[in-house]
């Protein structure tokens, strides 16, 4: 078992869900994140105070794959994400050791 | 002087004031949260720019001395900045002249505020200003002055001052504005979406409306403002006035349940946005109608309206324009209806004292009525389709697609609508000063 | 007719109209955010539906002809659709009829919105709806009768037109409303949390209010609308609604500072809840006060709700009945607070010109206050708990648990109240078009 | 008595009052999340007060027989509690005393509430209402007395009862209190900032305005509720009051378009707080000169104040004091626009009839009017850093750092100001009752 | 050390709580976030267009554990989130190499 | 690769964003969290009701960083994080087996 984590662009997700569901995975789990990196942010004025805000509004999408698909779902993911911009994110891959699906108790490949 | 109808009038002004903020905030809420700055802002320039406008030489467009008796224009220079009637002495019985300036200023500046709902997300802010100034000018009061300008006429009956074709030659009746003022900002809408074409994704992914509450709010001021807008059409505080404000009362009623009952039947839940959309085209379509129904007639027009929008909007997709908020729909549509069903609800009894074809009159002021919602539909079509048309071609109106997808108020506006956490951004030097004396400054707190 | 009279009371009428949705924003804020359009919902269908049934027979049964004399019931059907009043020479020298019946339907509308608070997060729409239809018609409009519709006497004093028993023959004071608006809507309320029961997991678990900004406006909104409610019921613009107007602005203002108080004393910290708590106590009870009691009373009076709802509303959990946003320790505590008050502080210098207890006059006054406030607390009670009751038990009127569970707004309006993000849902096909002409559209931005 | 007077009056009372839950709003939403609760709270201290004092002894000591005749001070405890006002004959042929009461208390309770906005996120709240309580009763009484009361005359215009020195022997005109209420407040905001002086951290990191669409909507209400404060001012519903509506909406327009274009200019984008601050700037500056200048002196006045504003603003970070939501920058720096271009706008032709150094008149006009600003100004300073400063030793007015840092909500006040999602939070022990007994109440739900 | 994620509705985090404290574990940290699935979402509807809302709103608790724990732990969480109804989330454990609190500095098991 | 969590107070993150800055770290992830710990959370009072809130919100912090320079970068965020007081919160460290940048598909160090 592996989680593939990626922190992408917030318009992104829709695609990297359909290229994720051709592969057949279905599951995943996403929230709203801030990302510093290259990309720069943007400038915002109130009253003639200028404020930096230097943080990017991201998606962050958790993803557990069995092993051997490991590769082909991160290979899925950055080229659905992948816009060519300064800012489209990065995915990794952690090891899992078990994982359980609650509702049955199920574990390993049939939890997810 | 009539103390108590100019205390109606300037109350009725100030309702009507608030409707413009209150009809931003409806619209604010129904756009996506990054958009809703510049919801907002559309509304609040119409307050700037229109307000300034109106009393340099919109007034007098609108109710100045006729221009050439053809009852098309009045004439813009000669109240300019309303210097010619300060200190005038005005000898009227009823209310200052400037109440109803005050007044009429406020109709001019929710028309033209009510367009924006048409092109949420994706207009650019100047060219908006620009163009919310030349609409006024060039389609607003002229059109003011068709509906709303009356021949003044001498006791024995002669007119001494010619008014506007649709109010006097054709005698339309539009109490508070169907024609000047929905059909007309409904049709300026279309013209808008035809011309900057639809959102970038739509009708997928241009999002829900981010804050009900915040719409449902709107609607509130707008409907309690309407009260101003329509009863204080009656220029003075009598009966007239009463019963229009009943009618202005249950037109809306009865709308929001017959678009709730549309929606229950077709998606099996009565929403929210539903509810409110509902009480808007009801306010709508009674709005010419209010002075010539009886409150039953002013159901039977407001059902037809909550029922007959709420099919309405649905067509857009299939009709594949982005009119974003229904303004089309509501406005335009709830416009004709109520413009139209006068000719059938109209009751002799009612203050206008017409009969229409339910009530024993022949089809006569039915076609008054169609002829008056038709030529402000054409008009204000073509000349708003021609200004939009302009400002594209030369200066750009449209977004660029970018700036859509960042978002409007960023790009636009560089703000944000909401900042519920706080972490993440710092002000910047020049506003912060050294970092050493705010130290300093820190350092003085007693 | 007086054009000052006449344009005070459609003013006020336009208030009171605001009050209703003051009310929801203040019960909406109020609730948990999955809750907040449902809430709004509740009160938004009372605007509707009471709109409407108030024109077809409300006012009717409340201000028609008493069916036999007695006191209990007006004509339902003498006024159906106001059909008779429309054009009818109208030769009151203050208002018109009209303006009366626009100002009474507020009335209506608001009692029957104020007992939703009751229930929140827990009543499936559609039987509210016909609770609310069922308790305008076989509740508030009879009460309304027995508070509001005076005798009409000729100029020898003899009546030619009976009105409600507690007006005239009991003569409770009841200025605006403190037994007909809110006893009556407490005790719905009473009987609604009787039937349906509390939450699941009340009380734990069943949230906070989600938006205490959204409460502060609605209770802002609701101060505004209610000098309309109070000062309006003057039916002039004369001393009579000034002083109301003043006592409504403090007997408010004195609650907010007992209810802080009381805060401070037992929890350590005024809270912005218990502020807002506060107002609207104190103008629950000055409503039945405003014009028998001097400034110093209304002080008092103010004063003794804002501290006895602090305390009351921290009844509910010990008697173990979740009354959701206190419309029982708010509307019926104050509302008995108040009225019987009347009967302590009446000063025969204030308008009503009755003297109380305090000021010199017997207990008289008292007992006629108590009787009011008793038959109203029962009938209310009594009817409310069988009409939900007959309800519950044919179709249904409480949620089920999966429904609470998952949120109201969802289940029964297919809406969310907030989408800050934008990420997660797609346009269903249908509404969409199909996937290529949407490619096309988006082609044809210029 | 005048029922049309009356009428409008008692509206524009209304109309005031809801200025104040404005205002709350604006402020509110300019502050971080974190604080919205407190901003909020400030204003209605001063609704609770501010509302007590004024019926207890504020009108009296503004509006009393002035005391020794000098112009200074009413006499305090003359109407104490209005008693003395309460059922005595009410000859006037225009309002009800107790319509100007209710006018004028409103006045009372929004100029302490707008020091307010100087202080965010670090005042203790106890010692704020201290403060309010205080600083009304130093300063504002007076103060109001100086500009609001006027002489009373009789036929043979003999004065009979002496009034303020501002409004009488200066004879400044200050319409609807440009120095009363503007400069007093902002005067009263730069001593609150001397003494607490700057948030913890400023300016860097303070935070941004945390909703927007809320503080528009506050900038709505109050330029609704800005046209009762100005026209009503008048007293009479006339062609005064009409002149002055008019001044007020264009001198608000006038002032957002200028607002707009200098940040277009400095910044390059017009924004959404700049546009509703511009309203703000450009009401502040009307109210004192509204019956003064024709509407054309209006726009120049309302643009100098928005541009004049836009760049005030800026300078706090330099001045390095941190006046949080720009109090002084907006309502000193507008004010004393205001007031002193009535010495160079003044048209005679208008209601006030008196004419400015550009209206042909000399600098006559002029120095009354700087003298009047600077002695509301110095006087309002000095008091108000007196008060401040004896709280601050006494009992402690600034908030700890640790309270700064969690959040004023929180440590003043105990709650949150919104909760979107529902996670984390576990009603205690005591409100909830056994464990046991909820469950059996659960089952209890039919 | 291990790093325990669940991903549970939103209405069981008090009672994940309740049964990890039974256990000592008194620490964790916890996030909302939205879930795909084999839960099917809802359709919400906006004057007559009907969105189909394919998320689900889940609560995301990290809790750091002894190695000896994880297992209890795990269960722990299984059968306290447990509905038994589509939709009752995941539990995944991972492998920490090193773990610090923050305020002492202290590392692996006393820093939990 | 090495992913270091850390959850810190909100306060912190600035402060913690420089530090990393200061080792050459620029990119990162993070959310906002709440926390249940040693940390005693604060009461709130509604109409008299007492609400226990026993949650506190913390920043969740997520940086990918070298093997080499995992544990400085470890040191720096605990030593920039830390108040002393109850609630400093923890950092973590796991292993990464890939990691990509989505926008060049660059992998390994080169990705972050
Ligand atoms: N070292 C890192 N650890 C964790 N997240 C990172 C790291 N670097 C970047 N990110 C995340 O990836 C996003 C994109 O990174 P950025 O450097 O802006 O663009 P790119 O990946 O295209 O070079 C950032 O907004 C941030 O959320
Ligand atoms: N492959 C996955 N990777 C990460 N999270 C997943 C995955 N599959 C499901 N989830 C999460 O678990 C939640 C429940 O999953 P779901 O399939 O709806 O029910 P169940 O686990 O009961 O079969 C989802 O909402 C999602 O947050
Ligand atoms: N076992 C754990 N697993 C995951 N997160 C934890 C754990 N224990 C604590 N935390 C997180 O660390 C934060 C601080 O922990 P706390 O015990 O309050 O203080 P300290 O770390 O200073 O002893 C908590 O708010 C929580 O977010």
């Amino acid at each position: 078992m592996k989680l593939l984590t990626a922190v992408v662009q917030q318009h992104k997700v829709d695609e990297v869900r359909n290229s994720l569901a051709e592969l057949g995975v279905r599951g995943m789990t996403i929230a709203d994140v801030q990302g510093y990196g290259r990309q720069r942010g943007h400038t915002e004025i109130y009253r003639g105070a200028e404020y930096e805000v230097d943080v990017v509004e991201k998606t962050r999408i958790e993803v557990l794959v069995d092993d051997t698909d490991a590769d082909a779902v991160l290979r899925a993911v950055v080229s659905s994400a992948r816009s060519g911009r300064v800012g489209d994110g990065k995915v990794w891959v952690t090891p899992v050791e078990s994982v359980v699906r609650v509702r049955t108790g199920e574990t390993g490949d049939q939890a997810v | 002087m009539n103390s108590g109808d100019t205390a109606w009038v300037l109350v009725c002004a100030a309702l009507v004031m608030l409707m413009t903020p209150g009809l931003a905030l409806f619209y604010g809420g129904m756009v996506r949260s990054r958009g809703v700055l510049n919801m907002l802002m559309m509304s609040l320039a119409s307050l700037g720019l229109v307000g300034v406008l109106w009393v340099l030489y919109g007034y007098s467009g609108a109710f100045g001395s006729d221009l050439g008796g053809v009852g098309l224009l009045g004439s813009p220079l000669e109240f300019f900045g309303l210097s010619r009637l300060v200190g005038a002495e005005d000898t009227s019985d009823t209310i200052p002249t400037f109440a109803f300036v005050a007044f009429q200023a406020m109709f001019a500046i929710l028309t033209v505020a009510l367009i924006s709902g048409a092109v949420a997300d994706r207009a650019r802010f100047g060219p908006w200003v620009l163009f919310a100034g030349l609409w006024a000018s060039l389609v607003y009061f002229p059109v003011a002055h068709w509906v709303f300008a009356f021949d003044t006429t001498n006791e024995s009956g002669e007119i001494t001052a010619v008014g506007g074709w649709i109010a006097n030659r054709l005698a339309a009746i539009d109490f508070a504005g169907g024609t000047a003022v929905h059909i007309n900002a409904g049709a300026a809408a279309l013209a808008l979406v035809l011309v900057l074409g639809p959102r970038t994704g739509w009708p997928r992914g241009t999002g829900k409306p981010h804050n009900l509450p915040l719409v449902v709010l709107g609607a509130g001021l707008l409907w309690f403002g309407w009260f101003g807008f329509n009863a204080g059409s009656a220029l003075t505080a009598g009966t007239t006035a009463a019963v229009v404000f009943v009618n202005t009362l249950v037109g809306a009623s009865a709308a929001m349940l017959a678009w709730m009952l549309v929606e229950r039947v077709r998606h099996g839940k009565p929403t929210t946005l539903g509810a409110v959309s509902g009480i808007v085209a009801g306010l709508v379509a009674i709005t010419p109608a209010c002075s010539a129904v009886t409150p039953l007639g002013a159901i039977a027009i407001g059902a037809a309206a909550g029922a007959g929008c709420a099919l309405a909007v649905e067509l857009k997709s299939r009709l594949r324009f982005d009119d974003s908020l229904d303004v089309v729909g509501v406005h335009l549509v709830g416009g004709l209806i109520g413009t139209l069903l006068v000719g059938f609800f109209a009751s002799e009894s009612a203050p206008a004292g017409v009969a229409g074809i339910f009530y024993g009159g022949g089809a006569d002021q039915l076609w008054r009525q169609a002829v008056g919602a038709v030529a402000v539909f054409v008009y204000s079509l073509v000349l708003s389709w021609l200004i939009a048309w302009l400002l594209q071609r030369t200066i750009g109106f449209r977004l660029d697609e970018r700036g859509e997808h960042v978002g409007i108020d960023e790009t636009e506006h560089a703000e944000t609508g909401y900042h519920f956490g706080d972490a993440g951004s710092t002000l910047r030097g020049s506003a912060a000063g050294e970092r050493g004396s705010v130290e300093e400054l820190e350092g003085s707190v007693r």
